[in-house]
């Protein structure tokens, strides 16, 4: 059974072998720890990931990066620095593409030959393992700022250990959010096994010196997530990078919609997370915030879609949010061009910087849901440490299996798959259907109140059309979906 | 009732469309076969032979369409599903193309209907019921 | 010397004689005041500019409108078509070009006939009194939404005759707020006495049962005026609107940048006008509020100016603004294109959707800045009283003239120019230098504490330059200027 | 000192820009005579002749540029102001124009110097300093 406890050294170092076997790029000599540690000791701190986000944090301002990446190694660097140079992008990513995050990296070789010969992108990100730790090198020495992998891998052991001795000084994941939206049926055991080992890899570099930062990934299916579920993944994942040793975490959460709610969620992310850790005596953590823009089905239009970006924007920077991952106008159309790419960042940087003086102030109906959001992760934490007798990794895989954490829309089956979210009159997103969530009466009689205040607003049940109707509205143009009428959905 | 296999194809998780395309169907009449994501082209071809379908309506959202429904129609004459419709629908291809171009090169490749980003499911009923007769 | 007085209706009709005399369009048949009735009578509520604002106030939400006008009839036509279809605007506007303003129509006679010539306008709005009624008529005609004239015209007589009778059913302006910042050496006097024969005659037309809309222009010179001296603008004009029989007012304010300002100065706008307006006995006056986005030099980006867009969109529903007049893309450039125009109406529209369930929570924050922003609308109306012997047109006047109210950066001689703005450290605006601002000393010891606050941050002098840093700041990317190095202005 | 005569030309109103170009310049240590808004080509021809200035700079923001600036060349010269400099700057176009052609339109009606939207005022000292000596 999987437990929260450090890996031991030999353990890892063992493991480690077997990992850089999985595809021939493993075997660069760049990947001996020694020259890796030298590797990331020559990373100036402009472009270190962790300090970086330190500084923006101490300056209560928020820092602003794309998502990006394509099949072929020179177009992803001119890429990149496009988005530092015309997006003024403050971070750098690399998307990594699907097959790589499926660990076909044969897949990926064969769609980097087809983009070759097609002329385009046919990734949809950029296969690092292929690339190797020299190639990773390549785009890092190529920029200003500093560069993060950016995925959804469930097993990213090879990917981790190549992009860090390649010096990139940031890594997006976790056991739970880089399994539940992003698998079908991987055990939540192994997840967590595979990121204890990247977790363990930082930790490593940490005992050196080395500044790394670590992402759980927030916005987990990024549709109708209630901020207490997405917390609660945060925070367990936190804990469990903290065990092995990460100093420096960035916690997520993908825009909701509706802006007291916002705020409230990126408060008390930062509050509980920082909580949670002193209360395991991870006492020695330095964590950061990150908003996601509008993490759903984007409207077509693409001035609307910079509305939607402006408006997300504002939210992160009234948040504090330390930063904000942006959107582009052809989100619902495809992977951006590079130049949409920009348009989105560009957005996104002048209206963070026109409020970076400014924050949302405090008032009852915030304080309010920042209470209730608080209530709801405590009761999901405590489940979760008392099925894992104490233990959050086993709890955590306990508790998905129980469905006392619950993810709406995920596909994986190790997710009950149970409740149902839909918003409020005012759009923030409640839960209609509890399934099996650890939520006592007192919170399920908040969110059924909440409900069905909609419900007789809008003259109708609270049902799954509701639901579906919501999925749906921001596309349509509104945050709270209305019912349609029949023959005339989506 | 008429048998139509949905699914996501590929290395693809996006589940929210599959989740939706399944309910609505279901609710104009039809028997819908959900073989979820990360689905193979063999899995939607075994459904199809298994349930006696109409017509396979492949999701794909991520943007590795292109490669992932490579031969498609091929592999399904080759299983004997000769008279299967085939549709094709979600975010294709990847990045913002020409519908147009997109729709021909799909044809080009065996498929009967196919669809743009956003496209109404709603839209699709018509043509099912156009295609399947009802 | 001018007072508040409803003018007599024979004094109105002798003038009105001599008003359509002005240039030829004056002598159309549709001018007889029964015709225009008639005519006005036709118009369907959906394109009854009152009733939309109306509706839209008990609904609690905000709509949209863009500026706009050429200077050929079917291509202002086209435009107005398109900026309805596909921009989605709520209102339409016929943006008045300069010539006219100046009652230079001669000039625009030329206008319209180069740009005939050119094939592209070279007037910057529509000539609407040379189109005359019948021109104007077209236009409404061939519309669906409710039609306003935006102009800027110290002496507007002959175009709110013209406007009217062809059935537009608001008009933008006052006897100020289109002279000080719209004029060089017009007497306040004299547009005030222009203004009163304006609303004269809506009063007249609500006599007969119909409704039309006025809205004082609430921006002034669009940069940095302090929301308590537009406000005393708004309300004086609306007083004076309401003397002559208008039912139906929208007071304006241009975006300020700090958020908590704004949504103080919405909120106060409209309480105020309220207010004041029963104070004076007009108790069946229908207030609603009009929120510019920001009326300052734009960003030459964009993608920046896109970000600007939504940013001030979410502000205008979070204050609940009734109507917002939305930028464009190309506003740092030029006049835009039609389809620059409705991408900056899209951006605001699906804000407002997103947002019209939700509204600024009350804090503590808030309802000081609006406290601040009462107090100091009160002295300068309680000021403007006083020198008038309690007539506000008489008022107003004598405030002007001693500086009692002073509008920053405005072109009029009638306006004292000595008070200077500046933000304070989270970016509301303040005021630096007084002149002769009816303000009392614990308000401008307010004022001079937060400025201080700031220069302390900044490590310098409250002074002039900051007043300058502080104009260019949006243009470059920031609310609150910062320093700049000399020899780097700019 | 050098002196230049400043104002924003035609039926604009537009005061922000005058008043900084007064304020920049006048720490640069010329001598500016500004005339403000709402001024006539008359209005800087006698305002340049009174106070002999090297240079005239015309403000144009509204859009109708253009044709205020018609024939300002030749009325210079008609006044006897031979070799006065003019610049002009601001948003002297209708609309979003490619700069170019637009620079070329006004260098053939006798400007000196053209600037675009938004230029800092600062560029045009360097200019100044190389136009009227120092
Ligand atoms: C939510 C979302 C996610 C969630 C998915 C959670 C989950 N497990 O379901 C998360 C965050 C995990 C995610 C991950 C990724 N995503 Co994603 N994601 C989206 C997003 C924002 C919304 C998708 C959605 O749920 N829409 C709502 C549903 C109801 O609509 P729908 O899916 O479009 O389906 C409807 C219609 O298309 C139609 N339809 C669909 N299929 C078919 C088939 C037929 C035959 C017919 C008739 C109709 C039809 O009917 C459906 C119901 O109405 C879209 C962009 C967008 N649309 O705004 C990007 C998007 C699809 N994702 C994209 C990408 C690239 C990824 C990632 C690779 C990388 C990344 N950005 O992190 C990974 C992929 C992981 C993987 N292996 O698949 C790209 C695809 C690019 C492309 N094709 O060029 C998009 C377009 C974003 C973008 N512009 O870059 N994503
Ligand atoms: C504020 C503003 C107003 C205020 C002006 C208040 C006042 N009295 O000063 C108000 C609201 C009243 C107004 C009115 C109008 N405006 Co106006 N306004 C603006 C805005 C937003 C900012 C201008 C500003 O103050 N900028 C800040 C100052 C510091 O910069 P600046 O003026 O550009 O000047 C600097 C440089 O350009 C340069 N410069 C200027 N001149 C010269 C000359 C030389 C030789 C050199 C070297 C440099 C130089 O140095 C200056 C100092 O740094 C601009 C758009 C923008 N820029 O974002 C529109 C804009 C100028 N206005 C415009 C228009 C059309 C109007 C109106 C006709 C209609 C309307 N929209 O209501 C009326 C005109 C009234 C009239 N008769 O003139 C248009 C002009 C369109 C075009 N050229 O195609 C613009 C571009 C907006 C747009 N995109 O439509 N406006």
């Amino acid at each position: 059974m999987i437990t929260n406890k450090k890996i031991p050294w030999d353990t890892f170092l063992a493991k480690r072998e077997e990992i850089l076997r999985h595809w021939e790029t493993g075997s660069s000599p760049m990947l001996d720890l020694d020259k890796a540690v030298e590797t990331l000791k020559n990373i100036p701190d402009h472009k270190n990931f962790a300090k970086k986000l330190k500084q923006a944090k101490e300056r209560g301002i928020t820092l602003i990066q794309p998502r990006a990446g394509v099949a072929l190694l020179d177009e992803h660097i001119k890429l990149m620095q496009y988005l530092q140079d015309e997006g003024e992008a403050d971070f750098l990513p690399s998307t990594i593409d699907s097959y790589t995050r499926q660990n076909r990296y044969q897949n990926a070789q064969d769609g980097i030959k087809e983009s070759e010969r097609a002329g385009r992108s046919l990734l949809n990100g950029f296969p690092a393992v292929n690339y190797g730790v020299e190639g990773c090198k390549k785009v890092i020495d190529a920029i200003n700022v500093p560069m993060q992998a950016r995925h959804g891998t469930p097993d990213a052991r090879l990917l981790t250990e190549i992009i860090h001795a390649a010096g990139w000084t940031s890594n997006e994941g976790g056991g739970i959010s880089y399994n539940i939206p992003y698998a079908k049926n991987i055990g939540l055991e192994d997840t967590i096994r595979y990121w204890q080992y990247c977790d363990r890899l930082v930790g490593y570099y940490a005992e050196q010196g080395i500044e790394i930062n670590r992402e759980p990934y927030g916005p987990l299916t990024g549709t109708l997530v209630p901020p207490s579920i997405s917390h609660t993944v945060a925070i367990i994942e936190a804990i469990l990078a903290a065990e092995q040793g990460v100093k420096n975490i960035t916690v997520g959460y993908g825009q909701g919609g509706n802006i007291v709610q916002d705020v409230a969620a990126l408060q008390t992310l930062d509050e509980l997370t920082n909580y949670y850790l002193k209360l395991f005596n991870y006492n020695d953590v330095f964590v950061t915030t990150v908003f996601h823009q509008w993490m759903g089905g984007f409207p077509a239009d693409e001035a609307k879609s910079m509305g939607v970006i402006g408006l997300a924007a504002s939210v992160a920077a009234q948040g504090k949010a330390t930063k904000m991952i942006t959107k582009s106008p052809h989100e619902s159309q495809g992977v951006p061009t590079k130049e949409a790419n920009a348009e989105g960042l560009k957005a996104s940087k002048i209206v963070v910087n026109l409020l970076k003086e400014q924050s949302f102030p405090s008032s009852r109906d915030l304080k309010a849901e920042k209470e209730m959001i608080k209530k709801e992760v405590n009761a999901l934490i405590y489940a979760t440490l008392n099925v894992g007798k104490g233990d959050l990794a086993q709890g955590a895989v306990k508790a998905f299996a129980r469905g006392l954490i619950d993810i709406p829309f995920a596909p994986s089956e190790m997710n009950a798959g149970k409740i149902l979210p839909a918003r409020d009159a005012e759009g923030r997103i409640r839960i209609l259907e509890f399934g099996n969530l650890a939520f006592d009466d007192e919170i399920k009689a908040f969110h059924k109140e909440r409900l069905e205040a909609r419900a007789a607003l809008e003259n109708r049940e609270v049902s799954f059309q509701m639901t579906i109707d919501d999925v749906y509205a921001v596309s349509m143009g509104t945050l709270v979906g209305k019912p349609r009428v029949r023959g005339n959905a989506a | 009732m008429k048998t139509v296999v949905i699914g996501v194809i590929g290395a693809d998780v996006h589940a929210v469309g599959n989740k939706i395309i399944e309910h609505v169907l279901t609710e104009h009449g039809f028997n819908v076969v959900n073989i979820g994501v990360l689905s193979s082209q063999e899995d939607f071809i075994n459904a199809a032979i298994e349930t006696n379908a109409g017509a396979i309506l492949v999701s794909s959202l991520y943007g590795h369409g292109e490669i992932d429904c490579k031969y498609m129609r091929e592999n399904c004459q080759e299983a004997g599903l000769n008279h299967v419709k085939l549709y094709v629908g979600g975010n294709i291809v990847v990045g913002k193309q020409d519908f147009k171009e997109v729709e021909t090169r799909f044809k080009k490749m065996g498929f009967d209907r196919v669809y743009p980003p956003g496209t109404n499911i709603e839209d699709a009923v018509k043509h099912l019921r156009e295609d399947l007769g009802e």
